[in-house]
C-alpha cells in the first residue's frame, strides 16, 4: 500500500518572525546579515585600500592604526578581511546559484518525469561518488584556476546534492492531490512544474542552499589552502589563510582573523539553516 | 535477499560505468595537449606528434573511450608521468596511511558522535542537547586544515608528543607509523563527528517519536532498554547511510589533512599530482576513490539487508 | 668523530627524477650528487677541482684540446671499474640529454678515449666555461657505466658516489646507504672536492613540500637537516630543537623579461620597469629583515671574484617612479597589461611580485598577475606568447656563463649583437683575471639591455640538528663528511 | 483515596496541559469518569478532543511539554491497592505498565518494532515482568498468538511485522498487551485504521477476550457505531472536557448534552434521513467547528455551536450534573433536551 | 438534450495494472463496468485497496488505464489523445479525500480558484473576481476568504474550497474520492449536505467513492460494490441495501457498525484478510473469505448476472440469497 504522505511544508508567510523566535537562528541571521553588510559596504568601512602596501609596516600586531594588524606586505588585515568577505561570499553565493540552477533542473526532471528518473538518478549517484574536494580539485585542475572556474567546479560538486533533495521533494509533491487537481483541470505541465512543484520545493531548497553556501565557503578555503583554488592575488578568506599560515608564529593575526571570519560565517549560516529547516522542512533533518 | 544483492550489484555497475565516463570527460575537457604535458617544455613538435600517435590520441573519441575503458577493465590506469610508475602502483604505495587514517578517523568520529547524538536526541532541548548541537555545528564550521594546524602547533610543536609530519622513515615499525596518524586522525575524526552527531540526533529524534517506541514504553521497560534496543537499532539504518556518506567526507578531509601533516597518502598524492600536472594519477585517483565510495555504499546496502528485515529492493 | 648513524634530511619535495643529467633542478642535484660523481667539481673557494679526473686537464696552447687524466681503481656501485670508455659514453649522453650538455655540444668537436685512463675533449673554439660545466651537479656531466649510457630515461641508478641508492618510495623517502667500495680521493675535504668521508651509514631524503611543515619539523627536531626554510622562520628555528644555518649570501631573485614578444620586446619598456622597481621594498617583503638580504645591483656579491659595480646606476633601492613614468611615456605605452608570471612554490617570488605590482602600477603600468603552479610556470615560460616577466631565482653560480640569460635559447630569448660580442669574448678568454674584467662588460650590457632584473642578494636558511657535524653550508648541501656527534 | 469496590479506574477532574512559550494548550481540562471492573468504557469525541492525551496521562507516557496540571487518576491494582497515577514517578509506572495496565494503539502498522519478530516482541513483554527463560517466553508468546486467533500461530511466531496484514498486527498488539493479564486495557482507536470487516473481527475478539481474561477496557474511538457495538458505558468528550457520561443504552436512547445529540443526528441514517421514495432529507449538521483548545471560551466550549445556548452558558463553565438515571452531563439545560 | 436513457458516463471493462517496485504486477482494477446517469450519484464502495481510487482516477485519465473504455457523452475518453482529452478536462472534475494536501499551501485561495478559471478560459479582471466570490458563496464561504492561505482554514472549510475549485470549470461530472472520510463527523454532515445541494442545483453527476456504507446509502442513487479490483454487485442503492445478493455485500452491511446499541447482534464477521492484489485468488476473488464458497467458485470468474432493474451481481450462488 502506498504510504500516506503528508504535505511537505505548510506555508508560513511570516518566516522572519518565526526565525526571530528562535535565539540561535536569530543570532545566525543577524551575524550573516552583518557579515554581508560589512562586505558590501567594505569600501565605506575599510580604513585602507585593500592592496595598499606599506612594506615597512609589515607584520604589525592589532592596534589602533590597524584593528587586526597588518600582513607580510604591510596591508591592513581588517581591510582585507572585509574585501575578502566580498569574494568569499560572492563565490559562496555564486556556487549556490549555479548549483541550484543545475540541481533544481535535474531534480525536477528526475522527480517529475518517471522516464528520466533512473538515468538522472544514476548520474547523480555517480557524481556523488566523488568526494567534494577531490572532484573540485580535479575540475579546477581541468578548467584552470580562476574564481569563475572554482565557482563552476564547486557548483558541479554541489549540484547533485541539491538535485537529490529536489528530486525527493518532487517525488512526494508529484503525488499530492493538489498536483493531481491541477492535472485534472488541464493545467499545462510546465505550469504545474513551476507553480505547484517548484514553489513547494523552495523550502527544502532554501535550507539546503544555506548549508551549501556554508560548505562552499569552507571548500573554497580548502582549495585555496591546497593551492589549487582561486589565484592568491584575489583576496578571499581562504587565500588570506593560506598566505597567513606562514606567519602563524610571528603574526598569527593574519590567519586568525580570516579564519575567524570563516568560522563565524559558516557557523551562522548553519545556525540559520538549522532554524530554517525546523520551520520549513522538519523531514529534511535526516536527508543529506 | 540474493536477488536484491544482485539488483544492487547491477545498479553499482551502472554507477561505476558513469563514474568512469565522468572521469573520461573531465580529463578530455582539460585544456592543453596531454602529450605536450607529458613531454614537458623542451619537447619538439615531432616528439609530441609521435607520442600522440602512441597514446592513441588521434583516434576518434569513441575509440579513445573504448581503449581507455578497456584499460580500466584490465586494471591498467596508465603510467604516472612524474613518478614513472604505473598509477595503480603509485596509489597502492600510498594506500596504507590513507586507509588507516580514514578508519581511525571514522572510529573516533563514531565513538564521539553516536553517544552524543543519541543522548542529545533523548534529552532534546536540554542544556546538554543545546551544547552538543552547538559544538557539533561549531566543529563543522572549522576548516579542517585550520584545526590540523592548531593541533600540530600544540601537540607536536609545543608538547612534542608527536612528529609534525611524515609517516616514519624506511623500516619504521607499524606502531611508529600509527603514531604518526594520531593527530591527523583526531583532526579528521572530530570534524567528521559533527556530521554524524547531527544525523544521529535527527535519526534518533525521528524514531523516538515512532509509535513502536511508545509501545515499548507502554510495556514497562527501562528507558535504557527503550532507547538502545528499540529506538537506536531503528535509528541505525539512517545512521549507516551517513557513515557511508562520511566515507566520502573522510576522503575529502584526508586530502587536506594529509597535506597539512605531510602524510604520504592518496590524498597528498592527489594534491601533488595536480601541482605536478600528473593527469594519469589524478584520473586514477578519481576512479579509485569514487569506486571505493560506491563499494562502501554497496556494503552498507548489504548491511541494511542484515539489519532491516523490511528491505526488499 | 664516529662512523655510523642515520640521518633524515627534509627536502623541498620529491625530485622529478634521479637522473641529474635530465634536470637542472637543484633538488635533483642535491640528492644525486651523493650517488654520482663528475670529472670535476668545485672546491671550497669555488675553483674547479678534480673529482673523478686524476688531475686538472692539460689544455693545449690554442685552448682547443683538453686532455683529462682519469683516476684508476674507481668502482661503480655495480662493482665494475670506471674506464675511459665509461667516461666517453657518459659525456656523449650528457651532450645528448642534459640541457647544459646540449649547449656545450655546440662548441665540442669530439670526445675520445686516448687510453684506459685518459680522455681528450677537442673544441671548435676556445670555451672557458667548459670545466665549470663539467663540474656542476645539475644537468650534470655524471659518469655512469657505459652500458647504462643508452638509457633514457635512466633506469639503473649506478654511479661512483660515496652513497648508493637503496630504496626510493616516491613522496616518502629516498634511502641512500654507504657504498662500501667507494674510492675516496686522498687528502683533506675541500668543498665539494677533496676527500669524501663516509661516516654516516645512511642518508634519507624525505620530501616535505610544505615549507611550514618543514619549519614545524625543524622546530620539533624531527630531522637532522632541513633544507630551504623561509628565512623569516629564523627565530622560531633558533628557539627549537634544531639550529639555524644561514648561507649568506645564497643567491639572487630575478625578474626575467620576455625580449622576444609583447611589451618587453621594447627596450624602453624594459628600462621603465628597471626604473620603476624598488628592490628594497621587494626584498623586505620577501625576506622580512635586512638580516636575510642585501640590496645589491651587482650580479655577483663582493664575496665573489666576479663582483663589480660597473653600470649599476639604474638600480635604485627605492625605485624611481618619475624616471619610469617618463620612459613609459616615451615608449608610448598603450596601457595593455604587463603580465607577470609567477608561482607560490617559492613564496618570496610571489611577495616580490606583489610589491612589484604596486610600484609598476604607481609608474603607470597596468599589471596582470598570473599566479600558477611551478610546473605550469616552467611550462608556460617556454611560450613567448604567454608572459612579459617571469620570476625565478638562482644560487650564485661559480661560473657566470651558467646563468640562464647567457644562453640565447633560455626563456627570455635575449639575443642581441651587443650581448653576443660581450659574452663570446668572455667565454673565449681562459685567463681568470682577464675574465673578471670581461665580466664587467657583460654586466654593462645586461644593465643596458635589461634582459633581466636582479633584485638583490638573499640568504638561505637551513636547520641542522645540534649533533650533526661536518656539514659545510653550501647552496647544494651534501652529507658525505657529515657525522653524528654526541648530543 | 476512596474508590468503589467495583471501580477499577477513576479519573477525577484531570487537567493535562501543554504549556508552550506563548500559549497553553489545555488538551485535557476537567475530565472525570469511572471505569467499572470487567466493563468497557468508551471515550468518544472528535479529533483533538483530548482522548489520546487522557489515555497517555493514565499510562504516564505524556511527552514534554505535556504534564498533569491537577486532578486524580485513581487505579485499583490486582492486589486491590488504590494508587493515584497522577502522582506516580516514572519508576512506579514502569512496574505498572504492561503488568497492570496495557495499551494498544491506533496504527497497527507502526506500533510494532519492525526489526524484531512478533514472537520476540510478545516474549519481551512477558520477560519484562516475570522471571522466565527465553524458551518459556517463546512458548507463552505462542500461546498468546493462539488466544488472539492468529491462524497458524506457530508458523507466524517468527514473522516480522511487515510480513503481516494490519488486522494481524493488531491481533499481535492485543496478544502483547494481554500477555501479562493486565487488569486494565487501554485501546486508543484500535480499529480506526482497519477495514470494516477487519474492524468487526477485532471488536469481536476483544469482546471474547474480555469474557476470558476479565480485564476492564478503556476504549477510545470517534465512531459512535463502534461505541454502540462494544461499550458498556460511554464518556463523550468535547474540547478537552467530558460533556456527558452514561451507560450505552441510556446514551443512545436519550442524550443529555446537545453535542452528543448533534453527533448522533449528523450521522446519516437511511431510516431517518431517506423518504420512502429515497428522497433525501438534509442531514442535521452542527454549525461551525471545534474551537482551538489554546483559546477556549470561558463558558461552555460548545456554546458557539449550540442550538440550546442561552446567555448563561457563556459566563461560566457548566458543572457536570446528574442528568438522567445513570448519566451525568455538563449542560445547564440538560433536562430540557 | 440527450436521450433520456443514455448514461452520461459508461465505463466498460476498465482494467488497470501497476508494475510494483519489485517488478510484480498489481491488479488494482480488473474488468470493472458501471455507468453514471445524468444528474445522479453513484457510490463506489469497498474496503481499502479494492481499487476505488484507481478506478476513479482512470476514468479521468489521471492515470493511464490499461484496458477498457469510458464512454463520456458518447466519446470514449480512453481513445483520446492527451491533447483531445484536454477539451474534456473541464467537464470532468475531481475532489479529494485529504483536505490538507489537496490545496497548494503556497497559493492563496483566489489563486487556486483562478487557476481553475484559467483552465476554463474565464476572462480576467473584475468578472473573475466576482466569479471567485460567487464560487466561495456557493460553497458557503465568505468572499473575504479569498486572500487567505489554505492553512488558515479548518478541514471542512478546505474541503469546501476543493469543491469550489472543481465547480469553477462548471463540470458535468465529478469524481469525489472519499471527500468526507478525513473529516470529523460534525463537519462531515455539512459537506454531505453541500454536495447533495450542489448536485441538485447544477444537476451534476457524481461518482462518490467511500467506504462508509451509511453515507453511500444516504447520498447515492446507485451503488457499486468492489472487492479486490472487481465489481461484486451493483445497482440502485435501495435495492442493493434492502436486498444484497452478493455474500460480500451482505457481510459488509452486516459488519458495518451502526450507532444503535439495540441493534447490536451476534454476527459472524468475515474470516481472514483481504488477499494481495499482486496475486489475486483464481475464480471469484472473494471466495477465500466467502462463507458460501464452493469448489466451483475457484474455477472461473463468476459472470455478471443481470437481476433486472439495473441490479447486477457477480456470484454463482446469488440465487440462494434472494
Ligand atoms: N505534544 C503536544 N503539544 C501540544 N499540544 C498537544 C500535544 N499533544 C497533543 N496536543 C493537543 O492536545 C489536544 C488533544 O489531543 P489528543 O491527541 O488527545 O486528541 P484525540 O482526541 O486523541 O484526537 P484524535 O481523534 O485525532 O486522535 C489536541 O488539540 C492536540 O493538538
Ligand atoms: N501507483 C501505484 N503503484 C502500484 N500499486 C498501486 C498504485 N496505486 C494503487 N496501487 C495498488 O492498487 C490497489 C488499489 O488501490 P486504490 O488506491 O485504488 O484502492 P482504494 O480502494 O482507493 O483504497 P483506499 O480505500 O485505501 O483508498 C492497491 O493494492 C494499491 O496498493
Ligand atoms: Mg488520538
Ligand atoms: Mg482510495
Amino acid at each position: 500500500m502506498a504510504a500516506v504522505t503528508t504535505a511537505p511544508a505548510r506555508a508560513e508567510p511570516n518566516l522572519l518572525i518565526r526565525i526571530a523566535s528562535r535565539p540561535t537562528a536569530l543570532a545566525g541571521l543577524i551575524v550573516v546579515t552583518v557579515i554581508i553588510l560589512l562586505s558590501v559596504l567594505a569600501p565605506l568601512i575599510a580604513p585602507y585600500a585593500p592592496s595598499q602596501l606599506a612594506v615597512r609596516d609589515r607584520l604589525q600586531g592589532p592596534g589602533m592604526a590597524h584593528l587586526m594588524g597588518t600582513d607580510e606586505l604591510g596591508r591592513d588585515v581588517f581591510t582585507r578581511v572585509l574585501y575578502s568577505g566580498r569574494t568569499s561570499l560572492t563565490v559562496g553565493f555564486a556556487v549556490v546559484v549555479f548549483a541550484s540552477a543545475i540541481g533544481v533542473t535535474l531534480g525536477l526532471v528526475a522527480g517529475f518525469f518517471r522516464r528520466f528518473d533512473a538515468p538522472v538518478s544514476r548520474l547523480i549517484d555517480a557524481m556523488m561518488a566523488f568526494p567534494d574536494i577531490l572532484l573540485a580539485i580535479a575540475l579546477v585542475a581541468a578548467l584552470g584556476p580562476s574564481a569563475a572556474n572554482v565557482v563552476i567546479a564547486l557548483g558541479i560538486v554541489y549540484a547533485p546534492r541539491l538535485a537529490r533533495v529536489v528530486r525527493a521533494s518532487t517525488l512526494v509533491i508529484r503525488e499530492l492531490p493538489y498536483v493531481e487537481a491541477a492535472r485534472a483541470l488541464g493545467v499545462p505541465t510546465p505550469v504545474i512544474l513551476v507553480r505547484h512543484v517548484l514553489r513547494n520545493v523552495v523550502s527544502p531548497l532554501l535550507v539546503q542552499a544555506t548549508f551549501i553556501f556554508a560548505n562552499a565557503i569552507l571548500a573554497e578555503a580548502g582549495l585555496s589552502f591546497l593551492g589549487v583554488g582561486i589565484s592568491p592575488d584575489i583576496p578571499t578568506w581562504g587565500t588570506m589563510i593560506s598566505v597567513g599560515r606562514q606567519f602563524l608564529d610571528q603574526a598569527p593575526w593574519i590567519m586568525w582573523f580570516p579564519g575567524g571570519a570563516i568560522i563565524l560565517t559558516v557557523l551562522s549560516l548553519q545556525l540559520l539553516g538549522d532554524g530554517l529547516r525546523d520551520f520549513l522542512d522538519p523531514r529534511l533533518a535526516k536527508d543529506v | 535477499m540474493l536477488r536484491s544483492a544482485l539488483n544492487r550489484l547491477i545498479g553499482m555497475a551502472i554507477v561505476m560505468f558513469l563514474v568512469v565516463t565522468i572521469v573520461f570527460v573531465i580529463v578530455r575537457v582539460t585544456p592543453g595537449d596531454p602529450a605536450a604535458v607529458m613531454l614537458g617544455p623542451d619537447a619538439t613538435a615531432e616528439d609530441i606528434a609521435s607520442l600522440r600517435e602512441r597514446l592513441g590520441l588521434n583516434a576518434p573519441i569513441p575509440v579513445q573511450f573504448l581503449t581507455y575503458f578497456g584499460g580500466i577493465l584490465r586494471g591498467d590506469f596508465g603510467q604516472s608521468i612524474f613518478l614513472n610508475i604505473p598509477v595503480t602502483h603509485a596509489l597502492w604505495l600510498r594506500a596504507e596511511p590513507t586507509f588507516f587514517l580514514t578508519v581511525f578517523a571514522l572510529a573516533i568520529a563514531a565513538a564521539v558522535a553516536l553517544p552524543v547524538g543519541v543522548l542529545s536526541a533523548y534529552w532534546r532541548g536540554s542544556a546538554f542537547d543545546q551544547a552538543a548541537t552547538m559544538l557539533a555545528m561549531f566543529a563543522a564550521s572549522i576548516p579542517s586544515f585550520w584545526l590540523g594546524l592548531i593541533f600540530m602547533q600544540i601537540f607536536a610543536v609545543q608538547l612534542g608528543w608527536f612528529d609534525t609530519s611524515g609517516y616514519g622513515g624506511p623500516g619504521a615499525s607499524f606502531a611508529e607509523r600509527m603514531h604518526h596518524l594520531v593527530l591527523p586522525a583526531v583532526t579528521l575524526g572530530l570534524i567528521s563527528s559533527a556530521l554524524i552527531t547531527r544525523f544521529t540526533r535527527a535519526a534518533m529524534l525521528d524514531v523516538l517519536n515512532d509509535d513502536y517506541v511508545r509501545t515499548a514504553r507502554s510495556k514497562g521497560m527501562s528507558e535504557w532498554r527503550v532507547v538502545v534496543r528499540h529506538a537506536f537499532k531503528n535509528a541505525l539504518i539512517p545512521i549507516l547511510t551517513v557513515i557511508g556518506l562520511t566515507a566520502a567526507l573522510l576522503i575529502s578531509g584526508a586530502i587536506v589533512t594529509e597535506t597539512v601533516f605531510g602524510l604520504p597518502g592518496v590524498g597528498s598524492l592527489i594534491v601533488s599530482a595536480v601541482l605536478r600536472r600528473d593527469y594519469p594519477v589524478i584520473q586514477g585517483a578519481l576512479l579509485v576513490v569514487a569506486g571505493l565510495y560506491v563499494l562502501v555504499n554497496f556494503v552498507i546496502d548489504m548491511l541494511y539487508l542484515l539489519v532491516d528485515p523490511r528491505v526488499r529492493y | 668523530q664516529t662512523a655510523g648513524g642515520v640521518i633524515d634530511v627534509a627536502t623541498i619535495g620529491e625530485p622529478p627524477t634521479l637522473d641529474p643529467m635530465a634536470s637542472t633542478a637543484d633538488l635533483v642535484g642535491i640528492i644525486t650528487q651523493h650517488i654520482y660523481e663528475t670529472l670535476y667539481t668545485f672546491g671550497a673557494d669555488w675553483t674547479v677541482t678534480p673529482l673523478l679526473a686524476a688531475d686538472m686537464p692539460t689544455i693545449s696552447e690554442d685552448g682547443l684540446t683538453y686532455t683529462i687524466p682519469l683516476r684508476t681503481g674507481v668502482t661503480f656501485h655495480d662493482g665494475s671499474e670506471m674506464t675511459s670508455a665509461d667516461v666517453v659514453a657518459s659525456l656523449d649522453r650528457w651532450m645528448r640529454i642534459a640541457s647544459r650538455g646540449k649547449q656545450t655540444a655546440e662548441v665540442i668537436d669530439g670526445i675520445a678515449a686516448t687510453d684506459e685512463a685518459t680522455v681528450t675533449i677537442t673544441l671548435k673554439s676556445p670555451y672557458a666555461p667548459l670545466l665549470s660545466l663539467l663540474s656542476l651537479n645539475n644537468a650534470a656531466a655524471i659518469i655512469i657505466p657505459e652500458e647504462n649510457a643508452d638509457q633514457d630515461p635512466l633506469e639503473s641508478y649506478v654511479g661512483t658516489g660515496p652513497y648508493r641508492l637503496e630504496e626510493r618510495v616516491p613522496d616518502q623517502y629516498i634511502q641512500l646507504v654507504r657504498f662500501e667500495d667507494y674510492a675516496s680521493r686522498d687528502g683533506e675535504p675541500n668543498g665539494y672536492g677533496g676527500a669524501r668521508l663516509q661516516h654516516l651509514d645512511e642518508i634519507r631524503f624525505v620530501p616535505v613540500p610544505d615549507p611550514n611543515t618543514r619549519i614545524e619539523g625543524a622546530v620539533a627536531g624531527q630531522f637532522a637537516y632541513v633544507d630551504q626554510l623561509p628565512v623569516e622562520a629564523y627565530d622560531r628555528i633558533a628557539g627549537g630543537a634544531t639550529e639555524p644555518v644561514v648561507l649568506a649570501p645564497f643567491g639572487w631573485p630575478v625578474f626575467v623579461m620576455n625580449t622576444q614578444e609583447g611589451l618587453n620586446s621594447d627596450l624602453r619598456i624594459r628600462k621603465a620597469i628597471q626604473a620603476a622597481l624598488a628592490p628594497e621594498d621587494m626584498m623586505l617583503a620577501a625576506f622580512g629583515s635586512e638580516d636575510f638580504f642585501s640590496i645589491d645591483g651587482a650580479w655577483y656579491p663582493d664575496s665573489y671574484a666576479w663582483h663589480t659595480e660597473v653600470a649599476t646606476e639604474p638600480y635604485k633601492p627605492m625605485g624611481d617612479t618619475e624616471t619610469a613614468m617618463a620612459l613609459l611615456a616615451e615608449a608610448g605605452y598603450d596601457g595593455s597589461p604587463l603580465r607577470i608570471l609567477t608561482s607560490r612554490q617559492y613564496e618570496y617570488h610571489y611577495k616580490m611580485a606583489q610589491v612589484a605590482q604596486a610600484y609598476l602600477e604607481a609608474a603607470g603600468f597596468k599589471v596582470q598577475m598570473d599566479v600558477v603552479e611551478w610546473a605550469t610556470l616552467t611550462q608556460n615560460r617556454a611560450d613567448p606568447a604567454l608572459w612579459d616577466i617571469y620570476i625565478t631565482h638562482s644560487p650564485f653560480l661559480p661560473e657566470p656563463s651558467l646563468m640562464g640569460i647567457m644562453s640565447d635559447s633560455s626563456p627570455g630569448w635575449w639575443a642581441t649583437d651587443a650581448k653576443h660580442a660581450a659574452v663570446e669574448a668572455f667565454n673565449a678568454e681562459s685567463d681568470p683575471a682577464k675574465r673578471v674584467e670581461l665580466f664587467a662588460d657583460v654586466q654593462k650590457v645586461i644593465y643596458e639591455e635589461v634582459p633581466a632584473y636582479k633584485v638583490g642578494n638573499f640568504n638561505a636558511l637551513a636547520a641542522q640538528a645540534p649533533n650533526l657535524e661536518g656539514v659545510a653550508p653550501a647552496p647544494w648541501p651534501y652529507f658525505w663528511n657529515a657525522y653524528l656527534g654526541d648530543e | 483515596m476512596t474508590l468503589d469496590a467495583d471501580t477499577i479506574l477513576s479519573v477525577r477532574d484531570l487537567r493535562t496541559w501543554f504549556k508552550g512559550r506563548h500559549s497553553i494548550a489545555k488538551a485535557v481540562d476537567g475530565v472525570t469518569f469511572d471505569l467499572k471492573r470487567g466493563k468497557t468504557l468508551a471515550v468518544v469525541g472528535e479529533s483533538g478532543s483530548g482522548k489520546s492525551v487522557t489515555s497517555l496521562s493514565i499510562m504516564g507516557l505524556l511527552a514534554r511539554p505535556g504534564a498533569i496540571e491537577s486532578g486524580q487518576i485513581l487505579f485499583r491494582d490486582r492486589q486491590e491497592r488504590v494508587h493515584d497515577l497522577a502522582r506516580f514517578s516514572q519508576k512506579q509506572f514502569r512496574a505498572l505498565r504492561g503488568r497492570e495496565i496495557a495499551m494498544i494503539f491506533q496504527e497497527p502498522m507502526t506500533s510494532l518494532n519492525p526489526l524484531y519478530t512478533v514472537g520476540d516482541q510478545i516474549g519481551e513483554m512477558i520477560a519484562l515482568h516475570e522471571p522466565i527463560s527465553p524458551s518459556e517466553a517463546r512458548k507463552r508468546a505462542l500461546e498468546m498468538l493462539r488466544h488472539v486467533e492468529i491462524p497458524d500461530a506457530a508458523g507466524r511466531l517468527d514473522d516480522y511485522p511487515h510480513q503481516m496484514s494490519g488486522g494481524m498486527r493488531q491481533r499481535v498488539m492485543i496478544a502483547m498487551a494481554l500477555a501479562c493479564s493486565p487488569s486494565l486495557l487501554i485501546a486508543d482507536e484500535p480499529t480506526t485504521a482497519l477495514d470494516v470487516t477487519i474492524q468487526a473481527q477485532i471488536l469481536d475478539l476483544l469482546r471474547r477476550l474480555q469474557d476470558q481474561f476479565g480485564m476492564s477496557i478503556l476504549f477510545i474511538t470517534h465512531n459512535l457505531g463502534v461505541v454502540a457495538e462494544i461499550a458498556h458505558d460511554v464518556v463523550v468528550m468535547y474540547a478537552g472536557r467530558v460533556v456527558e457520561q452514561a451507560p450505552v443504552m441510556e446514551l443512545f436512547a436519550r442524550q443529555t448534552h446537545p453535542y452528543t445529540r448533534g453527533l448522533l443526528a449528523c450521522t446519516p441514517d437511511a431510516e431517518r434521513d431517506l423518504g420512502s421514495e429515497g428522497e433525501r432529507q438534509a442531514l442535521y449538521s452542527i454549525p461551525g467547528s471545534v474551537p482551538p483548545i489554546t483559546d477556549l471560551p470561558p463558558g461552555c466550549a460548545f456554546e458557539p455551536r449550540c442550538g440550546y445556548a442561552v446567555p448563561a452558558c457563556r459566563n461560566a463553565l457548566p458543572p457536570l450534573v446528574k442528568a438522567g438515571e445513570n448519566s451525568i452531563s455538563r449542560c445547564i439545560r440538560s433536562h430540557e433536551i | 438534450m440527450s436521450a433520456p436513457e443514455a448514461p452520461l458516463l459508461d465505463v466498460r471493462g476498465l482494467t488497470k495494472t501497476f508494475v510494483g517496485r519489485n517488478g510484480r504486477t498489481v491488479h488494482a482494477v480488473s474488468d470493472v463496468s458501471f455507468s453514471v446517469r445524468r444528474g445522479t450519484t453513484v457510490g463506489l464502495v469497498g474496503e481499502s485497496g479494492s481499487g476505488k481510487t484507481t478506478a476513479g482516477r482512470s476514468v479521468l485519465r489521471l492515470i493511464e488505464p490499461s484496458g477498457g473504455k469510458a464512454v463520456f457523452d458518447g466519446v470514449d475518453l480512453f481513445s483520446l489523445s492527451e491533447r483531445e482529452m484536454k477539451a474534456y478536462r473541464k467537464r470532468l472534475q475531481i475532489i479529494f479525500q485529504d483536505p490538507f494536501s489537496s490545496l497548494n499551501p503556497r497559493m492563496r485561495i483566489d489563486a487556486i480558484l483562478s487557476e481553475a478559471l484559467d483552465a476554463a478560459d474565464f476572462a480576467r479582471g473584475a468578472a473573475r473576481r466576482e466569479r471567485i466570490a460567487e464560487l466561495l458563496a456557493i460553497v458557503g464561504l465568505s468572499p473575504d476568504h479569498a486572500r487567505r492561505f489554505p492553512h488558515e482554514f479548518s478541514g471542512g472549510q478546505r474541503q469546501r474550497i476543493g469543491i469550489a475549485r472543481a465547480l469553477a470549470v462548471e463540470p458535468e461530472f465529478i469524481v469525489a474520492d472519499e471527500p468526507v472520510s478525513a473529516l470529523d463527523v460534525s463537519v462531515q454532515a455539512q459537506v454531505l449536505n453541500l454536495l447533495g445541494d450542489l448536485q441538485k442545483r447544477f444537476s451534476l453527476s457524481i461518482l462518490f467513492i467511500a467506504h462508509d456504507l451509511s453515507v453511500v446509502e444516504y447520498l447515492c442513487d446507485d451503488v457499486v460494490v468492489m472487492y479486490l479490483g472487481r465489481v461484486m454487485e451493483s445497482g440502485p442503492s435501495r435495492k442493493v441495501y434492502a436486498n444484497p445478493r452478493h455474500p460480500y455485500t451482505r457481510a459488509l452491511l452486516a459488519t458495518a457498525p451502526v450507532p444503535d446499541p439495540t441493534r447490536r447482534k451476534a454476527r459472524v464477521p468475515l474470516m481472514g484478510d483481504i488477499p494481495s492484489p499482486i496475486n489475486p485468488p483464481s475464480g471469484c476473488v472473494f471466495r477465500t473469505r466467502c462463507p458460501m464458497a464452493i469448489e466451483a467458485c475457484a474455477q472461473a470468474i463468476p459472470p455478471v448476472e443481470d437481476l433486472g432493474g439495473n441490479h447486477h451481481v457477480a456470484c454463482i450462488r446469488h440465487a440462494e440469497l434472494a
